[in-house]
């Protein structure tokens, strides 16, 4: 049989469909980064918690709220899941945008980075504290329980990875429609470099950064849910994720929302790749791509130069 | 400096002397907060002088550690050899990665030097001779100009104290130097400073290179203190760390990066027994300073001063 | 009245700046606000605006009180700005910083208008805004405000940097916007510019306005003049 | 010439992971076992009139922190022995100071074979488990099922490649093959591109030599592909804080080697009943080791009348342990050698009450459990 | 071909010349075929309409920006290659359209970062502070010329908009330059400021060469020797200011029926 490297085509296509399954969370994690980076120019360290936080919620709805109130039976299902979670999440962004990072526009990047850095310890802290490491499992919904085998070409493709992917494009991509094609966009942009003279032209800046800060938030929330059935609901989820994230978004060019999404499926299948023909240099592939990426385009991908 | 300044750094340095001569205080503690207060005051003259902010700092502080754990373990070198390799080899480093990452500027500079010391974790964990997840362990301290022995912790912390009263006061008189003066002008406007003729990148490359090498040397002489290089060494976290001691003791401020590297040292100390609840502690004193004592302590304090007088 | 403004004070964190403004454009009027660098006159627009630290007083739009209102209620009373260091957005370009403001009320001016007015600006459209010359982005930062149907304009030095002849065509146009109605309040420097449009110049020092001077009283008053500003 | 106790009171440390990756598997549950261990042993809380004192603390799997905690509590605060040390870089560390300092550790969570091998001490103990056991139970038993081909997934650091070189071994040995590895980096969530590299592979059992998060991660998306099917998944090393987050649906029908299991007999679990009073939750191995550890430390002390190291450790070293828990004897190299067993993951329908997972499958004598002394490379042993 | 400029040099008329300037920003072009011939000893200022290029022409001239054609040449020398550093330590030094002071060092501090190089040891990183007093005497002298003495020890964040320009002058000239190159100096400034600047440029160009983008005609036609008009990129015209405010192109496109008396 033909083999390239030691890898069957069918094999090399399954691969690659698998490094796209994790660009999907990559994408959907730097986009909400890129959102809040863009607009608020905070880096948003809290967001590998955040997403940790959103697979708990769904975790608890699934199997503890019931119990908390006395209906055993009671359980908030993924389908539920998916859209009461981003809310609760944005709602939970919402308000630390108004308590607490309101008051660091005016400051160093840094600052924001910090102050963000601590509430990811205090809430993994938190959900260590209560559940401990090793974590729970949150079985996928039924419908989507199973593979495809497409065995005649070689790939065995869970059900719940294939509509990941799908979910996580659309999200992506009509986020991106309305951030760059609507007039929305052109506000967030300008928002991002004088948010008070925006202001002076008649525009609700402040709403406008909560909101953006509530969505971000909201999408790693929904991260969080689509990757509940996959990985184990643990504490540590979202901050060893966080890292290669900022890797992606900086990549892509920070800010910039098209960049974040496709570098993040793009390094999904470079990783991907990687881990098939040098499984040790995963982890750092997308640093050094990174690197290279800095130094030959300073600004990122799809970044605008200053 | 003035009179009430070296009045207190008298004191201070008094205090230091004397610390052998008690009980409350345990003297390996005292050398790790000396070893880490160096890195932070170190790092401090890049961030805090320059205006870089570099998130791998940990590359250098590791890959001094190491140079220095392995010679003077598999080579059996003196200690104070083993040092100068140390640092050494954390200024070569510091010149490739600073000459890479000093073309760019701001978060970006942080995300270039962040990922090339990625690259340095990696190689940590992939060559043979740092022994891996388990590091280089068991290393000598020696006897220091084959006269000191340094098993004695005494001993020991006067070679640690004077190593960091050196690079200290080295620090102190590169940030008031003529070259300091080119710094600060530069990180105060750039374009102006190439204007008036300075090679801009020189300046900050060479800023990089001390501020690395000095981080070295505290990598060093905390593998002799504790007579092992590891991994931590070299990670993200430690980079995240020496950011958090000179913010919190306060950034551009010469005394600053030595009071918040004391705390962060006692913190993780002190709240090492209670778990989970010690990162929630650690997540809670970044909110409150960020939100309440932005200047760092030193710098709150300074400030309190200034504005009362 | 289109703006009154009474005893307004403000501060800059800790500066305190504005040490009670008063004086009042009626609806139509161009007025100027002259003075030294630093006499606070920059600031005064921005007080207005809410767009200073902390501000106490009363500043009444169109009637409305606004002295508690957020900056971009103020701005939707009909009121356009044009900040001194222009306030180009850089990361859009020309043509979406000129279609970037919303349109706070109908009336203002078309595209086609605006370029036509400024063919520079139609050149450069889609260049990123702050890649514009220097005049150029003060010529953007003119023409925005028209397409909002503003018509309380607050204009700070819009001559600031820009060559004769489009000096004179900006001294055109505010005219002309004079005659549609606008009201105008502008922060100058060159008083030979502002002189010949306004109704009445107020001269500000230290955070006060310490002379008004009518259109008619020029020539009686020059002397006065020339001591605050040195004309 | 001085006391016969340091500073009058006998101090013990629990060293271990209370925070990070592993504070389920050893963590608060083996402060709770030391305490247990204390209370059994005297109602007094005193041994040869002495008071007994416990410290904790937390070493975050660093080698560094675990190293300068080690050093603090031998130096200052008059430690005598330090117990637990999960993870094997954190034991070679704390080992090493405690050989500086002339004092004890007892080391239960770390699973290295090099603990008692190359880098054995002579003031050591190592309690519960180790990489050689593992392999000999489990690798041995399904290879001698009939499964010959082995791919390996790995973690990229030394306890995996020692688990995967020891497991390795006992393949070969008994007529298996491997037929390929991938390393992953640790820690690490997403194990789709090695188990289809594993899949693509053909081999009949598809081995983890990782442990905790990984193994349980890497097992979950195994049977998300629907490996399990065709393959056999072998975790090499897991605990049954593992299996209780995994779910018995999951992780049914997996081999396992264990040195303790709560539902063995009455003794265990009597002692896992008290146990789950306290820790809401049933103990591991490593914790049951610890517990086992403290108790027999003390008796030694006893024995011996003394705190004095050498002293201790030669008592130790020459009596049989019989605590209802573990039964064997520390061997020269500092391996305290006892029955391992081998485990089955029950069907969820099977599990009749909480924590009831695994059927018993075989017991593998000490001496199949342990490395020949023969073979060792430890310099207490080799020098003699 | 680069000229070899060493034979006469010392006699060279002309301290800075360009052949066939141009720069193109992705296909605009910004500066074309522009030819400038400066003077030695003269006030030459370069005029026209917004977005003309002439803040192009500066940065192309002291290597900010890097040009797509052409040659830049100093004192005869081709400089075209050179580092904006290596340019600014040859004598040709700028300051900006914006103000550009450091504005948390004191105001002697600003001219002695200038000076400092002169002393060669802005690389002794373990040299004491003190050792840049030496400089204060001659910074003074400069704050002096400036008017800006009494100003010595402030924080330079609290000058006063033309007083931040008179610092910039003073500084730039602490660099000894041949050739000064000044963006719009006046702008922004009040009458008095843009009178005491004015004469402040005329005082300082004794012995030196001065390049100016100036918008103001009172200080164009008051001050400069020669003019260059730029219009989209390229000369339109040269000569005195007579000669150039009576050419009915400049009028046309610049200078309007006000004729220059915009200030
Ligand atoms: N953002 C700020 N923070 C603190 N002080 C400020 C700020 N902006 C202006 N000031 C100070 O407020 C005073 C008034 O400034 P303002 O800009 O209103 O002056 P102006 O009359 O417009 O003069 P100019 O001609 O320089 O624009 C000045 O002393 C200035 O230093
Ligand atoms: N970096 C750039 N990218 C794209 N276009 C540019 C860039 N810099 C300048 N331009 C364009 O080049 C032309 C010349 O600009 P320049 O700044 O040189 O004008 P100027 O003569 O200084 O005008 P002003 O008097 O208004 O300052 C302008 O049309 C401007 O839009
Ligand atoms: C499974 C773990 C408790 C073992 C640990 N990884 C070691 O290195 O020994
Ligand atoms: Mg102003
Ligand atoms: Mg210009």
């Amino acid at each position: 049989m033909f083999e390239l490297l030691g890898i069957t085509p069918q094999g090399l296509a399954a691969q690659l469909l698998v490094g796209l399954i994790n660009g999907s969370f990559y994408a959907i994690l730097s986009l909400g980064l890129a959102i809040i980076f863009g607009l608020l120019n905070i880096i948003n360290f809290s967001h590998g918690a955040q997403y940790t936080m959103g697979a708990f919620i769904a975790w608890i709805g699934l199997t503890q709220v019931g119990q908390w109130f006395g209906f055993p039976d009671f359980s908030i299902n993924y389908w539920f899941a998916l859209i009461l979670v981003p809310l609760v999440m944005a709602g939970f962004g919402l308000i630390l945008e108004r308590t607490m990072l309101k008051r660091l526009y005016h400051l160093d990047h840094l600052y924001g980075l910090l102050l963000t850095f601590g509430l990811a310890l205090i809430i993994e802290g938190m959900f260590r504290h209560w559940y401990g490491i090793s974590g729970e499992s949150y079985p996928a919904p039924e419908l989507l329980q199973g593979v495809i085998p497409l065995e005649s070409i070689g790939i065995i493709l869970p059900k719940y990875r294939l509509w990941v992917v799908i979910a996580s494009l659309v999200v992506c991509f009509s986020t991106w429609y309305v951030i760059e094609r609507t007039k929305l966009g052109s506000y967030l942009r300008a928002g991002t470099e004088n948010p008070k003279l925006l202001q002076a032209f008649g525009i609700n800046v402040p709403l406008m950064i909560s909101l953006a800060y509530a969505y971000g938030v909201g999408l790693a929330g929904f991260a969080g849910v689509l990757a509940a059935p996959i990985f184990q609901v643990n504490p540590l989820m979202g901050s060893n994720l966080i890292i290669v994230v900022f890797a992606v978004v900086v990549i892509g060019g920070m800010g910039s929302i098209m960049g974040s999404i496709l570098t993040g499926l793009a390094l999904g299948l470079i990783e991907g790749l990687t881990k098939v023909f040098y499984p040790e240099a995963s982890g750092v592939v997308i640093f050094v791509i990174m690197a290279i990426v800095l130094l030959i385009r300073p600004a990122g991908l799809f970044g605008r130069e200053k | 400096m003035s009179l009430k300044i070296k009045l207190l750094y008298g004191i201070l340095v008094l205090i230091a002397l004397l610390l052998p001569f008690q009980d409350f205080i345990y003297l390996v503690f005292a050398m790790k907060v000396l070893c880490f207060a160096l890195f932070a005051c170190a790092f401090n003259l890049l961030l805090g002088f320059t205006g870089l902010l570099s998130f791998g700092h940990a590359a250098f502080f590791g890959t001094a550690a190491y140079i220095t754990a392995y010679f003077c373990k598999e080579a059996g070198l003196s200690p104070e050899l083993g040092v100068v390799l140390g640092v050494l080899g954390s200024g070569i480093l510091g010149f490739l990665i600073g000459s890479l990452a000093i073309r760019r500027q701001g978060i970006y500079f942080a995300m270039v030097t962040l990922a090339l010391s990625q690259m340095v974790y990696f190689l940590a964990v992939q060559l043979p001779f740092t022994g891996g997840e388990d590091g280089i362990q068991g290393v000598p301290r020696g006897m220091l100009f084959g006269l000191i022995d340094l098993k004695d912790d005494v001993s020991m912390y006067y070679f640690v104290l004077a190593i960091f009263l050196l690079g200290f006061a080295l620090i102190v008189r590169t940030v008031h130097s003529p070259f300091g003066q080119v710094l600060k002008a530069i990180r105060e406007n750039e374009p102006r400073a190439v204007s008036l003729g300075y090679d801009v990148d020189r300046f900050k490359l060479m800023s990089f290179v001390i501020s690395a090498a000095l981080s070295g040397l505290a990598g060093s002489m905390k593998s002799l203190v504790f007579q092992l290089a590891t991994l931590t060494d070299v990670h993200w976290h430690m980079s995240g760390e020496v950011v958090l001691m000179t913010l919190l003791g306060g950034m551009g401020t010469i005394l600053g990066p030595v009071v918040g590297a004391g705390i962060v040292v006692g913190l993780q100390n002190y709240l090492a027994n209670i778990g989970s609840w010690s990162t929630i502690a650690t997540g809670f004193i970044f909110v409150v300073c960020v939100l309440a004592f932005r200047r760092g302590v030193v710098g709150e304090i300074t400030h309190f001063f200034k504005s009362k007088s | 009245m289109a703006l009154e403004v009474k005893n307004l004070e403000s501060w800059y964190g800790e500066s305190h700046i504005l040490h009670g403004v008063n004086f009042a454009v009626r609806d139509g009027e161009v007025v100027t606000l002259l003075g030294r660098n630093g006499a606070g006159r920059s600031t005064i627009l921005k007080t207005i605006l809410g767009l200073t630290s902390k501000r106490t007083g009363s500043v009444e739009i169109y009637g409305n009180q606004t002295i508690a209102l957020p900056t971009y209620k103020i701005a939707r009373l009909g009121v356009g700005f044009c900040p001194e260091e222009r306030g180009i957005f850089a990361s859009l370009s020309a043509e979406e910083n000129l279609l970037l403001l919303p349109e706070i009320s109908s009336g203002g001016m078309g595209l086609d208008e605006i370029y036509e007015m400024f063919p520079n600006l139609y050149e450069r459209r889609n260049s990123p805004g702050t890649r514009l010359s220097g005049g150029e982005q003060q010529m953007l930062a003119m023409a925005r405000i028209l397409r909002t149907g503003a018509k309380l304009l607050l204009l700070d030095e819009i001559t600031e940097g820009l060559a004769p002849v489009i000096v004179q065509k900006l001294g055109e146009v505010v005219t002309s916007l004079r005659n549609k109605g606008f009201t105008i309040v502008l922060v100058e420097q060159n008083f030979r510019f502002a002189a010949p449009l306004a109704d009445r110049h107020y001269v500000v020092e230290h955070g006060n306005v310490v002379e008004v001077v009518n259109q008619n009283e020029l020539t009686e008053k020059a002397s006065l003049l020339n001591e605050y500003l040195g004309v | 010439q001085t006391s016969k106790v340091s500073g009058d009171v006998i101090k013990i440390g629990v060293l271990t992971d209370l925070s990070s990756i592993y504070s389920d598997l050893a963590g608060p549950g083996a402060v709770i076992a030391a305490k247990m261990a204390i209370a059994d042993f005297s109602k007094d809380g005193t041994v040869i009139g002495k008071k007994i004192e416990l410290l904790s603390a937390d070493h975050q799997n660093k080698a560094d922190i675990a190293a300068n905690k080690a050093r603090e509590w031998y130096d200052k605060d008059g430690v005598d022995v330090i117990v637990e040390l999960v993870s094997t870089n954190v034991a070679l560390a704390v080992m090493e100071v405690a050989e500086q300092k002339n004092k004890i550790t007892l080391v239960s969570g770390a699973a290295s074979l090099p603990i008692t091998n190359e880098k054995c001490t002579a003031n050591n103990v190592h309690w519960t488990y180790d990489t050689y056991a593992l392999s000999n139970g489990t690798a041995k038993a399904v290879v001698k099922q009939g499964k010959k081909n082995w791919y390996f997934l790995s973690a990229d650091y030394a306890f995996g490649a020692a688990l995967e070189r020891d497991a390795t071994n006992v393949i070969n040995a008994n007529g298996g093959k491997v037929l390929g590895t991938s390393k992953h980096p640790f820690p690490n969530s997403d194990f789709s591109s090695y188990l289809l590299k594993a899949q693509a592979s053909g081999a009949d059992v598809v081995a983890l030599a990782n442990a905790g998060q990984d193994t349980i991660n890497s097992v979950k998306q195994a049977s998300e592909f629907g490996i399990n099917k065709k393959q056999t998944v072998v975790p090499l090393l897991m605990f049954i804080s593992d299996v209780h987050s995994l779910g018995l649906s999951a992780a049914q029908g997996m081999f396992l080697t264990e040195g303790f299991y709560w539902d063995k007999d009455d003794k265990t679990r009597a002692f896992a009943k008290r146990f789950i009073l306290q820790h809401k939750r049933m103990p591991t191995s490593v914790q049951a080791g610890v517990y086992s550890s403290v108790l027999a430390y003390l008796a030694a002390v006893q024995k011996a009348g003394t705190d004095d190291t050498q002293a201790v450790m030669k008592v130790l070293k020459s009596t049989n342990i019989d605590d209802g828990l573990f039964k064997g004897k520390i061997r020269a190299d500092g391996k305290f050698e006892h029955d391992m067993y081998l485990l089955e993951v029950k069907k969820p329908s099977e599990s009749t009450s909480p924590w009831d997972y695994y059927n018993v499958k075989a017991v593998i004598p000490a001496a199949e459990a342990t490395q020949p002394l023969s073979l060792s490379r430890c310099k207490l042993v080799t020098n003699k | 071909m680069p000229i070899d400029g060493y034979k006469d040099l010392g006699l060279q008329e002309t301290i800075l010349k360009t052949i066939g300037l141009g720069k193109t920003f992705k296909g605009f072009s910004a500066v074309s075929d522009v030819n400038l011939d400066v003077t030695r000893g003269t006030i030459h200022a370069l005029i026209g309409p917004n977005g003309a290029g002439k803040t192009t022409c500066f940065n192309l001239l002291t290597k900010f920006l890097e040009p797509s054609s052409g040659q830049i040449l100093f004192n005869g020398l081709d400089i075209t290659k050179e580092r904006p550093a290596q340019i600014a330590r040859r004598g040709v030094v700028r300051s900006f359209q914006i103000s550009a002071v450091f504005p948390h060092l004191t105001v002697l501090e600003n001219v002695r970062v200038a000076l400092q190089r002169g002393l060669g040891t802005e690389f002794h990183f373990w040299k004491s502070g003190n050792s840049l007093n030496v400089l204060n005497e001659r910074a003074e002298e400069l704050l002096c010329e400036v008017g800006l003495a009494d100003f010595a020890h402030e924080e330079t964040l609290n000058l006063a908009y033309g007083r931040k320009r008179a610092l910039e002058i003073a500084t730039t000239m602490a660099m000894e330059p041949e050739l000064m190159l000044l963006d719009e100096p006046t702008q922004g400034m009040g009458h008095e400021d843009v009178e005491r600047v004015t004469e402040l440029i005329d005082r300082v160009a004794k012995g030196r060469t001065i390049l100016m983008v100036e918008h103001n005609m009172k200080v164009v036609s008051s001050i400069a020797d020669r003019i260059t008009v730029l219009q989209r990129g390229s000369v339109l015209a040269e000569g005195s200011y007579q000669e150039v405010s009576n050419n009915p192109l400049v009028v046309e496109a610049y200078m309007g029926t006000h004729g220059g008396d915009g200030a």
